[in-house]
């Protein structure tokens, strides 16, 4: 299943066009600056736009095209909105249910009550939208969209207003749903953060047109996008689990020719996993660094160079056995260690997270 | 102190004004339900020509209908030539000329609820599977529910108290055409002022309960939906 | 220069009211202003303080009731005596001795409320008479007063009724009629009062009573009795 | 076709409907605002209270307002005691009565805007320093404009085509107290149906241009700050 | 000028109860859980909460106390809502002169077209409300409670909706506006880069209640409260301007007896900066490291330890001539190097940021 998008809609100087193909499973993330047309792609994915705007298809069912339109109740999209929208004459429960009873019972895939623990809103139910706070809004909105067993999960800054540790459990929750209900996600963050953290495919928006779509690890790392750029810049590798510290619980990975300790972080994992590294984690030497253990340096070339500002430079690096990190150092060393693209040399790595 | 006819004029007042409210609201709502959403160039006319009928005093009103529902006019022609009985003099009657008279009472305190309804929510209703009528039903009638109560009890109260519309299509029959307002009329007109006065005044009792109610319910349920 | 006179009318009696007006106006020079509506709806502003100088209503008693509350000045003065026809737009339903009501060939019949206007009462008198009053009585309409009556008929919702003959001659109707003798009704008596000091008040009842205005009422419709106040 | 005594009841009708819709705009607006925000008990009792003339009969309304205003009512008795003069077949007393039994038309309407208006633009509001005034004129009128309409609409239209109350209290004093409503039952009972369908078509004709322009102009106005 | 406030305000089963005495100047940052009661505590500040929940005082004017209410309009507090809450029936414009027609020409301290400016609301100037999209509207919230020239500026996670470069470009302004507004800022975020970034003092609340208050650089060290243990935990220093390495723009800072190259980052500064430096970025040594030059390596005292998770701690460091950084460091390496207070060691910093 793949879903395969054209859009032009205009609204005063504002134009989206778009003709998007992404894949039909796994987490798309929209990335793009405020107001470059996320929401008002959302909405016509949603069928919430006029239908004459474009054409649709999400697997083999065509949602809209000329002459043709699925309206919003039939395309079974759960839409996560900006704002959270939640119904003010129902309680939390009523607004739960909403979708859920609307939802015929064989398509439903996950229980109300598993859904209900998994956002936390058990001390909620009963409660009125209008005393909620933000954050608890926020989590009642995805509960309610996830309820209603959606085909297709369209979300649009879902945890913008959570804090840390919400989000933070809140993305696990969002790791695991996609593993167990294979619902396939479009997700608009502004966070750099959660697109490494979440999205499997990438799709980059500048001023209502596509700038970039693609597999994560490989737009993350395009030193030609802005990602590479910014100042939570990050790579995103498979690595594998080669063995286990118990006593400190720490995870030995290797990868690209060398070794990785990483904080187990109370989930045993086992095979191949992803790991999260960031830019400026990431430093440079030309041999291998002798007064520091093996750990964490692996070999790398350098296969090309863009310019963050005036002190500094983001290297995009290939590693051995296949994927790309990237290394944000200053000017200075880039120029010391003469880094240009072909170079062979050695990756130092402070830290790495591990994902999903 | 109220007689018998008093009593049938009751019933036959309080059955118009029912029947006469919940036509209005199935009429009302769709056509308020357009007026707040169409952007169709004549959408004002319609909304002129629907709150045309209040400029016209009732008797007027029911003078023109009677002339209408006449045999020889447009829509009682029609009837008979249906094989319909006539419509004047007739419960039937009493009820179009009532639905007409009363119809902006109710269109537009729904129209001015509709319209002022968050559009969003209709959108997250539909992404939740909702189709349109029963977002209708879950999101648009709830919320607009002030705007409801208020066509209701105009549309009721204003039936009630309806009276030259009444008066000129319904021929005045006790037990079938008299309604309430033109009994107390009458025994205004006959100078029978005591029992003008028992009968307004029950009148009024009865409505201001009634009235009460709806507003003591409202009230209550706004505590717990608000 | 004079205050004009307000004169509160029966709203049947308008249209004559209207013709004498003007006549007594250009013969007079007073100006007069005509307020018309139900005798009772008169009758009751009358009571709460309406500025009326003279009244002329549709029947006899509230004329009297007036006289007896001290709310008038002078005793109450007949200046009309209506006829009752019944009529039916439709020529020849109604025959010339109104046999089409014990025939029934109708399904409405229209008429006054009794208890309100003169002309309901007699149409009344006039069913009980003919002994018909028990057996119509699911058939009548009831027009708050004549002219609704007149509605009902003229609109053919009813197919006849029992209207006031000042009707017919005003709108000039055709159709079949039959003019309801005097002895099946009790008289429909249409009485004035005055009600203030106004100078003209006199001077314009002795218009209608004696005068030219006399010949006027007949005019429309109404019987005017030998009055031995002229 | 029209007669001199039809144009000044044209003018009175105007005038009428004129103060009236602007003394039940200036009254109803508090009034509504009370309702829709008071949490007191006997709100539903007001609320009662303001649907009530609309149940009895106009002309039964009339008749009591006559008593009340005339030289021994209550309030008449009271006017004249302060050395007024009696309301009772005056201009005044029309406006009286008029404002009376229209006013649950302008205040329901009203009410309904009212509460569903979005609280938090009013505390948005006042933290831009906009005293409780300036915030009811710059946020909650123009929010609630719909609401303003349509009573404006049913209070203007109401009075133009009320005819009991006003007829039973003005004495229908041609130039004085005399509206159009009444000039054309005048006419329909005295048999004048051309006159009357001539005046009754003029009226409805002028209703229908005034509130057509009313919603015209509202739409552009919507189209412009929607 | 203070602000001392204390509130107890009860919304069912959640109670506010705070006793709080808070700088009358700089930014002051609520930071708290979802639910905690921030944006509570913000609307009774403002007088959006019933006047009998507590007692209000602002600088020498009594804001409210029993008896004695100022009306919200009275109290001159620009408020960004946690939803923009802009006037739909207002333009852009109409939104942003609202409050400024409002204040009195006296108290106007910054222009129209200077905040119009700042936020880039030049296109959309004559917009409608509906058609902005969320960052947009967040933008037009924020300049319409600047223009409105408040005393006290009050915001609810006003960077909540942005994208990562609107972001940091607001925060400049912010920063710049603290500088030359002086308008003292009470900032709700749930962002600890906000946090680190902007704020002076900090307030840190939790259910209801105040859990600590004090100025950020201790708050954000204290290992006994959350902050210290986050993903993304901080220290805020100071550092001095040594010199400027004019070829590759790089600021050379002075501090705590050691010396850090800093991007300069177009910014030229002089005499005292403020430095973030990420607990993650902080290695820790017994020894001078010989390998590496003696750029960015300083001599630190432990202070305390506490236990991140199963893997990892974080260290509390007493740096020479006062401040306090942080270290997070795996389990193991702190037993290796027998990390407990008191111990003198080695901190080497792998990046820092400049901030201000
Ligand atoms: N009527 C209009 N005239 C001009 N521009 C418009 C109009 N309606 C919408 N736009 C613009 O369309 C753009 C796309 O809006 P959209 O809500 O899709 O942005 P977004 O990517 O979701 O941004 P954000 O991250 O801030 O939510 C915005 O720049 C908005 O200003
Ligand atoms: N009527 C009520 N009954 C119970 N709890 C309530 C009620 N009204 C509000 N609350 C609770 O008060 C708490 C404080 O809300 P507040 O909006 O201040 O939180 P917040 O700190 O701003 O959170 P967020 O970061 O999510 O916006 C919330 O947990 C909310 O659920
Ligand atoms: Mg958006
Ligand atoms: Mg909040």
């Amino acid at each position: 299943m793949t879903l395969s998008a054209r859009f032009r809609i205009a609204r005063g100087a504002f134009v989206l066009e778009v003709d998007l193909e992404l894949p039909g499973e796994g987490v798309t993330a929209l990335f793009g600056p405020s107001g470059c047309g996320k929401t008002t792609l959302l909405r016509a994915i949603a069928g919430l736009e006029s239908c004459h705007c474009g054409r649709l298809k999400v697997g083999h069912q065509v949602w809209q095209e000329r002459g043709h339109c699925l309206p919003t109740h039939r395309r079974a999209v759960g839409y996560v909105f900006q704002e959270a929208n939640l119904f003010p004459h129902l309680s939390v429960r009523g607004n739960l249910e909403y979708g859920w009873k609307r939802a015929p019972a064989a398509e439903r895939r996950i229980s109300f009550d598993q859904v209900v623990v998994l956002l936390g809103l058990e001390p909620l139910l009963e409660r009125r939208i209008r005393g909620l706070s933000g954050g608890e809004r926020q989590r009642v909105a995805i509960a309610r969209a996830l309820l209603a067993s959606p085909r297709l999960l369209l979300m649009d800054e879902p945890l913008a207003a959570l804090d840390e540790a919400s989000r933070e459990s809140l993305l696990e929750s969002l790791e695991r749903l996609r593993g167990t209900l294979a619902i396939p996600m479009l997700y608009v963050t502004h966070s750099q953060r959660e697109v490494g953290r979440l999205a499997d495919h990438l799709v980059l928006m500048e001023a209502g047109r596509i700038r970039a779509s693609g597999p994560v690890e490989e737009l993350l790392t395009r030193t030609d996008l802005p990602l590479a750029r910014a100042a939570d810049a990050e790579a995103v590798i498979e690595a594998e689990v080669a063995g286990r510290d118990e006593r400190y619980h720490l995870l030995r990975l290797r990868f690209g020719g060398g070794e990785f300790l990483v904080p187990e972080a109370g989930r045993r994992v086992e095979g191949r996993v992803r790991l999260r590294i960031l830019a400026r984690d990431v430093a440079l030497a030309l041999e291998r660094p002798r007064a520091t253990s093996v750990l964490n340096v692996f070999p790398a070339v350098v296969e090309s160079l863009a310019s963050v500002n005036d002190a500094q430079v983001v290297v995009r690096l290939a590693v051995e056995g296949g994927g790309h990190v990237l290394s944000r150092i200053t000017r200075r060393s880039a120029d010391a260690l003469g880094i240009a693209p072909g170079l062979r040399l050695f990756a130092q790595v402070k830290s790495v997270a591990l994902m999903g | 102190m109220l007689s018998g006819a008093d009593l049938a004029a009751l019933q036959v007042t309080l059955r118009l004004a029912l029947i006469t409210t919940l036509i209005l609201l199935l009429l009302g709502t769709p056509l308020a339900w357009w007026l707040a959403r169409s952007r169709a160039w004549f959408r004002p006319v319609v909304e002129a020509v629907v709150a045309l009928p209040l400029v016209l005093p009732p008797t007027v009103l029911g003078f023109y209908l009677l002339i209408l529902l006449g045999p020889e006019g447009a829509l009682g022609g029609l009837v008979t030539a249906l094989g319909g009985r006539p419509l004047a003099f007739t419960f039937s009657g009493l009820v179009i000329g009532s639905v007409l008279y009363s119809l902006p009472f109710v269109v537009q305190p729904l129209q001015t609820a509709f319209s002022t309804l968050d559009r969003r929510l209709l959108e997250a209703s539909a992404t939740l599977r909702a189709p349109p009528f029963d977002r209708f039903v879950s999101v648009v009638v709830p919320l607009s529910r002030s705007g409801f109560i208020t066509a209701a009890v105009l549309g009721f109260a204003h039936t009630v108290g309806e009276f030259g519309v009444v008066l000129m299509i319904g021929g005045n029959i006790p037990g079938e055409t008299q309604v309430l307002s033109i009994a107390i009329y009458d025994h205004v007109e006959a100078l029978e002022y005591t029992s003008a006065h028992w009968l307004a005044g029950g009148l009024l009792l009865l409505s201001f309960l009634l009235l009460l109610t709806v507003y003591l319910v409202n009230r209550r349920w706004s505590v717990a939906h608000p | 220069n004079e205050q004009p006179l307000r004169v509160a009318v029966a709203a049947n009696f308008l249209p004559v009211a209207e013709r004498l007006s003007t006549r007594f106006t250009r013969q007079t020079g007073t100006p007069l202003r005509l307020v018309s509506g139900s005798t009772g709806k008169l009758y009751a502003q009358i009571v709460h303080g309406a500025p009326f100088d003279l009244f002329l209503a549709a029947d006899e008693a509230r004329p009297r009731r007036l006289v007896e509350e001290g709310r008038a000045r002078g005793a109450p003065f007949l200046y009309a005596t209506g006829t009752l026809v019944l009529w039916s737009p439709r020529p020849g339903l109604v025959d010339q001795t109104g046999g089409v009501l014990a025939e029934g060939g109708f399904s409405r019949l229209a008429m006054a409320n009794p208890r309100l206007a003169p002309y309901g009462r007699a149409a009344r008198e006039t069913l009980q008479a003919l002994g018909l009053w028990s057996r119509l009585r699911s058939r009548i309409v009831r027009g708050e007063n004549i002219a609704q009556a007149f509605h009902f008929v003229v609109s053919g919702n009813a197919e006849l009724g029992f209207v006031a003959a000042s009707q017919l001659l005003s709108r000039g109707e055709e159709g079949s009629r039959w003019v309801v003798p005097e002895r099946l009704y009790s008289p429909i008596l249409q009485a004035g009062v005055v009600l203030t000091a106004h100078p003209a008040a006199g001077r314009f009842v002795h218009f209608i009573r004696c005068g030219e205005g006399r010949e006027i009422v007949r005019e429309g419709g109404y019987r005017v009795a030998a009055d031995p106040a002229c």
